[in-house]
């Protein structure tokens, strides 16, 4: 079992190391992530929003459904976390 | 195009989930109606929106009125409105059999209960909907950790199985979340359809191919594809009842879908990536699946454990049929993921009714079944003769298609697979059919001490719908096939 | 590692004084960095998951100073559920409201039929400034309910 | 040599994102105690944090909290100001993360009251004694 996961972990590893050759450089601006989508966000988001704060208004405004489900995944844990701890005495796990 | 009919549908369980936490809490009997009218909008909500799309078709939407490539894009379709129904009767009718399972089972802890039910089906409906590589990760991790939730709600072995599916779940959603993190450094955009634009450019870079395969596997461990199914059976069967007649008809296919929308978006025909092996590889891999999940099925000596190979088995059918990628293949796997999900869900209520009233579903348990609860038990047979694929049954149909599809791309494997699974099917449900019906022996017959014993109504009902629309989809497959699935898949697939 | 939950229970630890001391002097001015980062969120790093996790964390050091019931008797279960709600309430209440009133849905600009004198693009501006207020409720509520949750193992009467 | 040097400086963070990833994926799948197969996922989410927020730095870039009046009247040079999508991608995640391990904890409580620990062949071991 170990070794399985051993191999499988050092397949992985080998394909994401091998891949890492066609990225751009680190901290290149010309990589394709910082040349696409984000310089709209980088130009126009406090024209369009009025939030000084690029991060905050993608977050809120441009991604703001992300947000929305973001809240709504730790809301689920919150309540998750109830469900799963608060049993009446009776049917109480046996220790 | 302005219309926001398509987010009522997920709006709707969504609010009703947190009026439900204020005022459910005190009053237990405000639970019922509330979910069962949340529900009840979606559904006809979703049969609204079906019909719109089929009239004007596909939507575009863009969630705070920001254009596709910065905003988020949902898509509406022929496809993802026909999954948006599916998902908003199924969990409607399975809603009706969770509520007597939940109050017999969880007593005060009801409306946690249903808390994370309705955001589970509002999670599931977002996923369907979505057309945002990275918003696809956040609604399957909130599809995961609600079912997480559900599950560890069980009894016995439930924490430790919810525990497992905690570890696999991450991996899987952890791969894809990877995945999409190398497609957003290769093209520096999340929209699915604005990645595919700039595919062909990167043909034959070894990080695309270890992108693309990243996001598939995170999928297929997300919907148990079979070297990687092993939390499922465990997972399914310790969940609590009520949960899992939602849980185990629905995330599996929703999955499977999620599957053939990113092929739809990335893998365009013409694309070198399914003229290599790989494709025939991926179906070996589906027919092997079949096969070793249908075995390990005969094993079984519960119906419920039973039935969660059985899944197994038949997402092998899907994503086989999905990279077959061709015309009949796709048809039967779209058509498949509805027959399917109807085809559990009636298996499931029948499972959840049989175990209310005799407590195990052990096989040495179901004697005399039949004379104890006849209703149930001709429910139980009708999805058991879809399962396998019995002519007027909507189980036939898409199986049809499937071999159709394997003959057609000359993928031997698969089809003897298919036919395989179908057989031992046949076995599988004929034993339990045999222990329900003929019971221990010769020594109570004539005796009249066996009494009739139905399940309530909330279940009984649901089940005997489910059973009949097992019939009406299967007779109706010739409309729903020409009139619905040629017009979800895209034009570059078809012919 | 073995840890029984029942005599962990029994045994809670010898009160402090200047645990007690230092943290009641600070849990006011940690409650009003968190609200500062919350309305701060436009103009500064932070928003309503940050500011949210910090008012959270006043609360759950209270109770690891004073135990596990002070900190439920300083800020009433039933409250906090109901705050929590409401916080999700708000941002999803916002959102299909923006919807309702004839836009899309999130699109705060849309909101500027219910109150004209504010232009769309502060509309916009505005509407995360009110979705982050209920992120953080949301959020804080949340972490002092999981607190409150682990720490008693369920029982939500005694605990760290 | 100076080529190698700019090579590693290059690839560098993706280089240690990877070795990471491997640490946490090989505690969820080969350990054995419970506890760390979740520390081996919450590695593997900063491992992935640290990739994605790799791919939006910008050499010499600087926080995108911009001056809105100066903005409106002369507009921003791009590359002076880092990548924002990713660490908006990464706030999200986080979250995720911590909700997923909130949860598993919760779980892992049960885990331990029902079989009194939390190594995996003892459990197992104490589910075969109880099934006979």
């Amino acid at each position: 079992m170990k070794s399985l996961a051993l191999v499988a972990t050092l397949v992985t590893g080998a394909l994401l190391f091998y891949s890492t050759g066609d990225f751009a450089e680190w901290g290149s601006a010309d990589s394709p992530p910082n040349q696409h989508v984000s310089v709209h966000y980088v130009e126009k988001a406090v024209e369009e929003t009025h939030v000084p704060n690029i991060v905050t208004a993608v977050l809120g405004d441009y991604r703001g459904y992300d947000t929305m489900f973001e809240l709504v995944v730790i809301y689920c844990a919150g309540t998750g976390v109830m469900a799963i701890l608060r049993r009446r005495e009776d049917e109480e796990d046996e220790s | 195009m302005n219309s926001n009919l398509h987010m009522y549908i997920l709006a709707a369980p969504l609010l009703t989930s947190f009026f439900l936490d204020i005022f459910g809490r005190k009053k237990q009997g405000l639970i019922a109606p509330f979910v069962l009218g949340s529900l009840a909008l979606s559904s006809a909500l979703a049969f609204v929106v079906l019909g719109r799309v089929l009239e004007t078709g596909p939507i575009s939407y863009t969630v705070g009125a920001w254009l596709p490539p910065w905003g988020i894009e949902l898509l509406v379709d022929p496809l993802s409105g026909l999954m948006l129904l599916l998902i908003a009767v199924v969990a409607l009718i399975a809603s009706f059999a969770a509520l007597p399972w939940v109050r017999k089972e969880l007593h005060d802890r009801v409306h946690l209960f249903f808390i994370l039910y309705l955001i589970l089906v509002a999670g599931l409906m977002g996923l369907v909907l979505t057309a945002d590589a990275f918003n696809l990760y956040v609604l399957l991790e909130i599809t995961s950790i609600t079912t997480y939730g559900l599950i560890a709600m069980g009894r016995g072995r439930a924490p430790l199985s919810s525990f497992n599916y905690i570890i696999m779940g991450s991996i899987g959603a952890s791969f894809y979340l990877l995945g999409v993190g190398y497609l957003y450094l290769l093209t520096g955009t999340l929209n699915m359809a604005d990645i595919a634009q700039f595919l062909p450019a990167l043909q034959g870079s070894f990080a695309l191919g270890t992108a693309l395969a990243f996001v598939l596997v995170g999928l297929w461990i997300k919907m148990a594809f079979f070297p990687l199914h092993g939390w499922l059976p465990m997972a399914y069967s310790q969940a609590p009842s009520g949960a899992g007649v939602m849980i185990a008809p629905l995330m599996t296919k929703v999955t499977v879908y999620l599957m053939l929308r990113l092929m739809f978006s990335f893998i365009a025909p013409g694309f070198s990536m399914y003229e290599t092996d790989l494709q025939s590889m991926i179906v070996w891999a589906a027919a092997i699946g079949i096969i070793s999940a249908s075995a390990l099925a005969l094993g079984q000596r519960d119906l419920k454990k039973m039935l969660t190979y059985i899944i197994v088995a038949e997402v092998g059918y899907m994503v086989g049929g999905a990279w077959l990628i061709n015309e009949p293949g796709i048809t039967g796997t779209v058509l498949h993921i509805v027959n399917d999900a109807l085809m559990t869900l009636c298996l499931f209520l029948a499972a959840a009714a049989i175990a209310y009233r005799t407590g195990s579903l052990k096989f040495e348990n179901l004697t005399n079944l039949y004379q104890k609860m006849p209703l149930t038990m001709a429910a139980f047979t009708v999805g058991a003769f879809a399962m396998i694929g019995v002519p007027p049954t909507c189980g036939f149909f898409s199986k049809w298609y499937l071999l159709l599809g394997g003959i057609e791309a000359g993928q031997w494997g698969y089809v003897v697979a298919l036919v395989f699974s179908s057989l031992v099917n046949a076995i599988l449900f004929f034993r339990i059919i045999e222990y329900a019906y003929f019971g221990k022996g010769a020594d109570d017959h004539g005796h009249a001490a066996i009494e009739r014993n139905e399940a309530p109504l909330m279940i009984l009902c649901p089940l005997l719908l489910v059973a009949v629309a097992l019939i009406v989809v299967g007779l109706s497959s010739g409309p729903l096939v020409e009139n619905l699935i040629k017009l979800a898949i895209p034009a570059g697939f078809l012919g | 590692m073995r840890i029984d939950f029942d005599s962990a229970r029994d045994q809670i630890p010898q009160r402090d004084m200047i645990v007690e001391t230092a943290i009641r002097l600070m849990v006011p001015f940690i409650q009003l960095y968190g609200l500062y980062v919350i309305v701060h969120g436009h103009y500064s790093p932070g928003g309503g998951f940050q500011g949210g996790v910090v008012l959270g964390a006043s609360v759950i050091m209270l109770g690891l100073a004073y135990g596990m019931p002070f900190s439920k008797a300083y800020l009433n279960e039933g409250t906090s559920i109901v705050m929590a709600n409401i916080g999700a309430l708000i941002f999803t209440g916002v959102a299909a409201l923006c919807a309702f009133v004839g836009g899309m849905f999130l699109d705060y600009s849309a909101l500027q039929t219910i109150l004209p004198f504010i232009s769309p693009v502060d509309w916009r501006s505005h509407g995360i400034f009110l979705v982050e207020v209920g992120v953080g409720m949301g959020v804080m509520m949340i972490m002092v309910s999981i607190y409150w949750d682990m720490a008693s193992a369920g029982k939500m009467d005694e605990g760290l | 040599m100076e080529q190698l040097t700019s090579e590693i400086l290059a690839k560098y963070n993706y280089w240690i994102y990877v070795v990471l990833m491997m640490i946490g994926f090989y505690a969820m799948i080969g350990k054995r105690n419970l506890v760390k197969k979740l520390i081996g996922m919450n590695i593997f989410q900063t491992a992935i944090i640290l990739f994605f927020v790799s791919t939006g730095a910008k050499a010499g870039g600087k926080i995108p909290i911009l001056n809105k009046y100066e903005v409106l009247e002369h507009g921003v040079n791009v590359n002076s100001i880092v990548n924002p999508l990713p660490h908006v991608l990464m706030l999200t995640a986080i979250v995720v993360g911590v909700s997923v391990t909130g949860v598993a904890l919760a779980v892992m409580i049960r885990i331990y009251r029902k079989y009194g620990t939390l190594e995996e062949d003892e459990i197992l071991q104490k589910i075969e004694e109880e099934n006979g």
